[in-house]
């Protein structure tokens, strides 16, 4: 999927994923885990990786079947990961919810050329981290 | 999956409960941090209702929590309730639930006023 | 090089990888470069990889030139990169100084396994990015 | 490398100018906010000059801006001055630097207070 990297592109990609999804049997937790971690990456793409550009470039988004799990790559061929003092304020939480809500992940990012990320879903969901079910 | 929307409910003089329909994302955030602002502008207290919220990410979140802050600097209170499944999980894996910001019910929200 | 992951290992780690590229002919600026880069990703191993254990576990970092640049690989055996609600505050500039100050980096989180971060820097150093010469 | 070290020195009336020495990290950063707390209880401005500051990391950056912050709130001023070559380039691409906030000299750091 390659969509310009705007804000109506995010629910867009999240309809999509959630419908190979489906077909592969995934969980209510698992499918939850998965548009969210998506929904962070894209909206990173499009927060951030063509920033100060005129037009906004491609969000290119591959899904892929791997054993018990989904694999989504995310990419995008903007600025690569940098600070972004002009941007909006945010929580800060977009990389840290991929690394909860994922079974693991793969960032790449090249200097000027873009960024890359490769996360891995379980169809089950993951459990709760332990400082959630301790509260 | 139910089209966004936002909806509105008074509850008392200057409280208002607003409902969330659908998903709240960076596509929709600026239509929901507008419509939060007017709201502030006109009430001292605002229950957000996430009854309906099928989704949110931590641009959702933090487009509540950014209002929240700035509603508190002029005394007033916003909070979140019934959050659905979806919102619950990332809101607890975000650390969000243990404040004072999001309740069960809509009656628990106010009860703590 | 393997280390108690606790503050001290930081300058440590610095003066390790600084020693090793000095040999290499490395320039003032892909020094300095290479010092941020190091400190900032050691930083979050100390900070954020074993929190809540009782003891510190391992920070491991190793270094290999290739080609103009250096390779610095830093990891450990923690949490994954996770929210870190209980944190101290921060600038949340770690990753994207890594980003700005490199040529490229790969980030591999596994939950509940670890996390390691491998960072490509220009025995040149990085020019200035355009915001910063705009300004 | 210069061992790590923090100096002081009084510029006037509850103005001090504080001198970092050696690299300013994680490992040192406790050491540095608790001699910034004292000095904001005595001072009314506060210059942390870095010319002996050979290193600094964002951990360090942010010991500086939070007492920065905290001092602001009650109307202190704490600026920083002659940044070394890595202290200005880590400060210029986390966008810190068209603040008022960083000067080149000691002079320009007072003269604009
Ligand atoms: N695709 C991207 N292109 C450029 N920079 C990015 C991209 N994704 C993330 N970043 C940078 O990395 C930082 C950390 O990412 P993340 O944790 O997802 O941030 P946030 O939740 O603040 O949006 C961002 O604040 C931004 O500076
Ligand atoms: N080694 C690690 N282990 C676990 N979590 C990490 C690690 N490194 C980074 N993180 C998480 O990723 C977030 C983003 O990293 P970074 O941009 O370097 O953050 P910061 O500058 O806030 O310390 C951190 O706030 C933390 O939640």
């Amino acid at each position: 999927m390659r969509l310009p990297a705007r804000p109506e592109a995010i629910p867009t990609v999240r309809r999509e994923v959630e419908l190979h999804a489906l077909r592969l049997g995934i969980s209510d937790r698992g499918l939850a885990d998965l548009k969210t971690v998506v929904s962070e990456a894209c909206t990173n793409v499009v927060r951030y990786a063509y920033e100060g550009e005129e037009e906004a470039g491609p969000l290119e988004v591959e899904f892929t079947p791997v054993a018990d799990s989904v694999k989504v790559v995310v990419r995008d061929h903007g600025c690569g990961i940098a600070p972004k003092p002009d941007a909006d304020p945010s929580l800060h939480m977009g990389l840290p919810l991929i690394g909860a809500l994922s079974s693991r992940f793969v960032l790449s990012s090249e200097r000027g050329a873009g960024t890359e990320v490769e996360i891995h879903v379980p169809l089950a969901g993951q459990p709760e981290p332990a400082w959630v079910v301790d509260a | 999956m139910k089209p966004f929307a936002i909806g509105e409910r008074e509850l008392g003089p200057r409280r208002l409960a607003i409902e969330i329909r659908g998903e709240l994302d960076m596509a929709v955030a600026d239509q929901v941090k507008a419509r939060l602002r007017s709201a502030m502008a006109e009430n001292d207290e605002i229950v957000v209702v996430l009854a309906d919220c099928e989704f949110i990410d931590s641009t959702g979140i933090a487009t509540l929590l950014l209002a929240r802050n700035a509603f508190a600097e002029r005394d007033g209170r916003l909070v979140l309730c019934e959050p659905t499944e979806q919102v619950q999980r990332v809101l607890a894996i975000s650390g969000l639930t243990n404040d004072e910001v999001v309740f069960d019910s809509l009656e628990a929200a106010l009860s703590r006023s």
